[in-house]
């Protein structure tokens, strides 16, 4: 199994230099771990949902110390159960992504979520409105320095 | 199955907005689908969630790991064994906190009797939503027998918080094991009667079959799981694709159709029930006896910076915690990957063109819970 | 045609089926509990909001007022106020508010709780008319209890203090 | 008991309205304790001696409550479709022989003004439905209108068998003709019809059909309409739907005890007399609430293409070949 992997995470390596790690599942609970440039994002989804990867979910975590915020892309197979993790650093001042609804639908409403969330703008989205907050929220509960 | 007479002779159709509202019959929870229809045929179903939102996120980010506990059985209050599993797994796999094997197999012995009890709830739900009031009741009857065993455990019935980092807030009791193996006992002829009552009657056949297709292409590109991806031919079940605690150990099989309709769905539910009666009877035999929680579990909880991931098959698919920490004892995130999040999501493309008792139908049959949806 | 009318008579064949069965149960004994005729014991284990314990030898609430309770509790419903009597020994609980409108009856608190001093009681009729009537003064509640159960001291209760 | 004739007609009249609105609340209560005995459940039992008084709470409870006309609802329509509801239930009840003399209007046509009264049923509901504007209702409405469409026909056929094998439309006279023990009833009289059963159990789905109950309640769908036609129905508004639905079914079951089941002719021959036809009656009603409680609702073109494919088809042969017997014989 972990053979495929390996070869996954070479071909990994080429297209992103940022990084690639393979991952002890026991211990992260993923396989693998990529860093992806803001810009390459639709092309690794390009390059999972090629290979027959699902979306998963889409975590968006403010490091507010580094003024940036890391957004996570979840995919796992659904014959292999491999789990990758693609990981990006967008600056926390004027934060957009390209989104990746065209290759997995499944991702709009989890964009629109981490819009709420965090405030970040996915450029292409086809309807940005809020989803789980009221539609006149101009507030962003998930960011450090929001106040309550 | 029927299709919508979209464009009578090219004549664009006048359609109308029904709001399946916020209060619906139908809906089981607070959650609004705005229906864009033509005549009886609907259009576009655009769901509005949010109503129920209550940033169980946030609160993950201002309380202490031990406290964020209660919270996990709110998100899906019909899996509330389940999602603290998850929860509580990610802490000790980011903790390094080892779970004694009398622990792992009681948290397997009472997740799956709250797998069989979310089951339950939805056989009797989605009947309803078909109009077939009675089979609500016998289910909500068989309910009872696990939540009064759940409750003589931990003193919940509805929202359990049992488990604890390292194993379980306390021990089962001789009544519990008793009680337990008698229930495995009585689903057997239960089961019988409700493949007579429901799943061989003609009118429910005709209902479900051919209605509401999801395909395997649909279940990826949305990341739909659990009984919704395994009715449409996706053999992805978290206890054997990515197995935790000690489902390794236990022999079970797992039910996938390929059709992908209502029937599909149901099916793989109703065959599911019996598989977790299986594992229970399975687990009961071999339960070790031992400590039920480790033994240097320290008071709070310190993790090594870096995030970390724990994913448990709940009663409507994969529900994943990712834990960010900065190695305080409060989580630096807490991001809760819900089944019932992205299940819906798929409800707009599938459910274009369906008369409304079929989208409905096909609604029940996406198990939805709309607390997990909004969390 | 000739499946079709198979179809059909399987059809009927299990409508009849479904009408035997909902018959035989029309017959059987129903399986409700008429709740305020009849009321169901709760297990020992059941959660109610939680009590404070009488320590037997002092007569008093065994409550040393260490906060630890006050600390764990994830929702800040519990409110606690002690005083050190000056002839030394342990603090004294003087005052135990719970705010029962937020708890979540987690545990956290009586599994913190060192001394053994609060448990969960097994209280089920909470019908209150006002939020007020869920901030519960748990001090004076154990001091009418002993005293109810002062009063009637001669018949050996089960050291369950019903109110 | 010969009253001059408007009179007696006007007492048979008041007794009727009387057993219609006994029938309305009483048949609740029958309906909410055999679903409380299905679903292992006592059903009401706190209002009176095992709920016994429960219906004229009920009742109480509709006549209390205001009737309100939805704003930019048609007015006149809205007040009238509750009254459109309830009198074919009436009128259609007059005419059934309940005993050998009690019988308010004695009309050759009987079984014709029967079936012509039962489908106003279908233009009250949808005028209900129509003039509420609330979206649910107008769904409903539309419902409706095809479901009794798609079911009056098997109803006539089936009824046309009847009327052949009877040879006559007056209701007194089929039930006359019925006379003797009971292999005389036309349910059984195998000899004129071979597939009479299956005509019974024809007439009895479309019974069904016509009284939006059971497998077929797609108007009143209420886990997707909400309440269907009558969703914006308050207090008696609602209380003279739910009434005329009880009534309703009390027609088809009387008249399904008419025309197969020898009205008031007792079972061995003698000591006929209207409990008999009453005893019958309430058999079938049970059966009718019993059916409500077991199975789920069926799909709408399911419903039509159960219609027009199969009920049709086998009552149309059932007609011919009852011809063919009667020229044969």
């Amino acid at each position: 199994m972990n053979a495929d992997l390996a070869a996954l995470a070479e071909r990994c390596a080429v297209l992103f230099p940022e990084g690639v790690q393979l991952i002890d599942y026991a211990k992260r609970g993923f396989h693998l771990d990529l860093k992806v440039d803001p810009s390459q994002v639709v092309e690794a989804a390009r390059l999972f949902e090629g290979e027959g990867f699902a979306i998963d979910t889409l975590t968006g975590v403010d490091w507010i110390k580094e003024e940036q915020f890391e957004v996570v892309y979840d995919y796992y197979h659904p014959r292999h159960a491999w789990r990758v993790a693609v990981r990006t650093r967008i600056p926390r001042d004027n934060p957009t992504l390209p989104t990746i609804s065209p290759v997995f639908p499944g991702a709009n409403w989890h964009e629109r979520e981490a819009r709420d969330f965090f405030g970040i703008h996915f450029a292409g989205h086809p309807n940005m409105e809020p989803l789980l907050l009221p539609e006149d929220a101009d507030y962003h509960p998930l960011r450090k320095d929001f106040a309550a | 199955m029927s299709t919508a007479p979209f464009s009578r002779n090219g004549t664009p159709p006048e359609t109308f907005v029904l709001n399946l509202g916020p209060q619906h019959p139908a809906t089981h929870g607070v959650l609004r689908v705005k229906l864009t229809m033509d005549g009886e045929y609907v259009m576009r179903a655009e769901p509005v969630c949010g109503y129920v939102h209550r940033m169980h996120e946030k609160m993950g980010e201002n309380r202490t790991w031990a406290q964020f506990l209660p919270n996990t059985s709110r998100i899906d209050y019909l899996s509330a064994m389940n999602y603290t599993h998850a929860f509580v797994g990610a802490v000790e796999r980011g903790a390094g906190i080892a779970v004694p094997p009398r622990a792992e197999y009681l948290r397997v012995i009472t997740s799956e009797l709250n797998r069989i009890s979310s089951h339950l709830v939805w056989f009797g739900a989605f009947l309803l939503d078909l109009g077939g009031f009675t089979p609500l009741l016998y289910a909500f009857d068989d309910r009872e027998q696990i939540l009064d065993l759940l409750e003589g455990v931990c003193g919940a019935r509805l929202t359990y918080c049992y488990y604890r980092f390292g194993g379980l807030c306390n021990d089962v009791d001789d009544n519990f094991i008793e009680g337990t193996r008698a229930f495995v006992r009585r689903m057997q002829p239960r089961f019988k009667l409700y493949h007579q009552l429901v799943t061989e009657n003609i009118i429910l056949r005709k209902r479900l079959e051919g209605v509401g297709p999801i395909t395997a292409e649909q279940c990826r590109k949305y990341g739909a799981s659990g009984p919704v991806c395994r009715g449409s031919g996706i053999p992805y079940d978290l206890r054997r694709a990515e197995p935790y605690s000690i489902y390794p150990e236990l022999d079970f099989d797992i039910p996938v159709f390929s059709e992908g309709d209502c029937l599909a769905r149901y099916l793989v539910r109703m065959e599911e029930m019996r598989q977790s009666l299986r594992l229970i009877e399975q687990a009961l035999n071999r339960l070790p006896d031992g400590p039920v929680v480790a033994e240097k579990v320290p008071r709070t909880i310190k993790m090594a910076p870096g995030d970390y991931c724990f994913a448990v098959e709940a009663a409507r698919g994969r529900f994943a915690v990712r834990v960010v920490s900065d190695g305080t004892d409060t989580p630096y995130r807490v991001k809760l990957r819900t089944p019932s999040f992205s299940n819906l999501s798929l409800f707009e493309e599938t459910s274009a063109g369906m008369m409304l008792p079929d989208a409905l139908a096909l609604m029940g049959s996406l198990d939805l819970v709309i607390p997990d949806i909004d969390r | 045609m000739k499946n079709r009318l198979k179809e059909i008579a399987s059809g009927l064949g299990s409508l009849v089926t479904g009408m035997r069965l909902t018959l035989a149960q029309f017959f059987k004994k129903d399986v409700t509990v008429q709740y305020p005729h009849q009321a169901l014991e709760m297990p020992p284990r059941f959660r109610g909001h939680i009590e404070l314990v009488l320590d037997e030898d002092t007569g008093r609430a065994a409550c040393i007022a260490c906060k630890l309770c006050e600390k764990a509790c994830p929702s800040e419903c519990i409110a606690v106020e002690g005083v050190k009597p000056e002839g030394g020994g342990k603090k004294m609980v003087t005052e135990y508010q719970l705010d029962f409108t937020r708890c979540s009856l987690c545990a956290a608190c009586v599994e913190a709780c060192k001394s053994e001093a609060i448990r969960f009681s097994r209280e089920y009729n909470l019908a209150g008319r006002s939020k007020e009537d869920f901030h519960l003064d748990l001090l004076r509640r154990l001091e009418e209890q002993s005293k109810e159960h002062a009063a009637r001291t001669p018949p050996a209760d089960a050291g369950e203090a019903q109110p | 008991m010969s009253l001059p004739e408007p009179f007696r007609l006007l007492a048979f009249l008041v007794g009727l309205m009387g057993f219609v609105a006994l029938n309305a609340a009483y048949l609740v209560w029958v309906e909410r304790k055999t679903a409380g005995r299905i679903q292992r459940r006592p059903g009401p039992t706190e209002v009176g001696w095992a709920g016994l008084l429960q219906p004229v709470a009920d009742g109480l409870k509709l006549l209390s409550k205001q009737f309100i006309v939805p704003p930019g609802a048609d007015a006149l329509l809205f007040r009238l479709a509750p009254l459109l509801v309830i009198a074919p239930g009436l009128m259609g009840l007059a005419l059934m022989p309940f005993g050998e003399s009690l019988l308010a209007l004695d009309v050759n046509l009987g079984l014709l003004m029967v079936f012509a009264f039962g489908s106003i049923n279908v233009l009250a509901l949808m005028v209900g439905g129509w003039a509420s504007r609330n979206k649910y209702a107008i769904i409903s409405a539309a419902r409706v209108v095809s479901q009794d469409i798609a079911y009056e026909i098997p109803m006539l056929l089936a009824a046309l068998t009847l009327m052949m094998v009877a040879g006559t439309l007056n209701l007194s006279e089929i039930v006359a003709l019925q006379e003797g023990p009971f292999w005389r009833w036309n349910l059984f009289r195998l000899d004129l019809n071979p597939l009479m059963p299956l005509t019974f159990l024809i007439f009895y789905t479309c019974m069904l059909a016509e009284t939006n109950r059971a497998p077929f309640d797609m108007a009143e769908a209420e886990s997707e309409l909400v309440a269907g036609a009558f969703t914006e129905y308050a207090g008696m508004g609602f209380g003279v739907f739910f009434m005329a639905e009880y009534a309703n079914i009390v027609l088809g079951c009387s008249l399904m005890t008419v025309l197969f089941l020898g009205g008031w002719q007792s079972p061995f021959g003698a000591y006929s007399g209207v409990w008999w036809f009453l005893l019958k009656l309430y058999f079938l009603v049970f059966s009718v609430i019993w059916v409500r409680w077991t199975f789920p609702r069926t799909q709408f073109y399911n419903l039509l293409n159960l219609s027009w494919e199969i009920l049709i088809p086998f009552s149309l042969f059932t007609l011919i070949l009852t011809a063919a017997m009667m020229k044969v014989m």
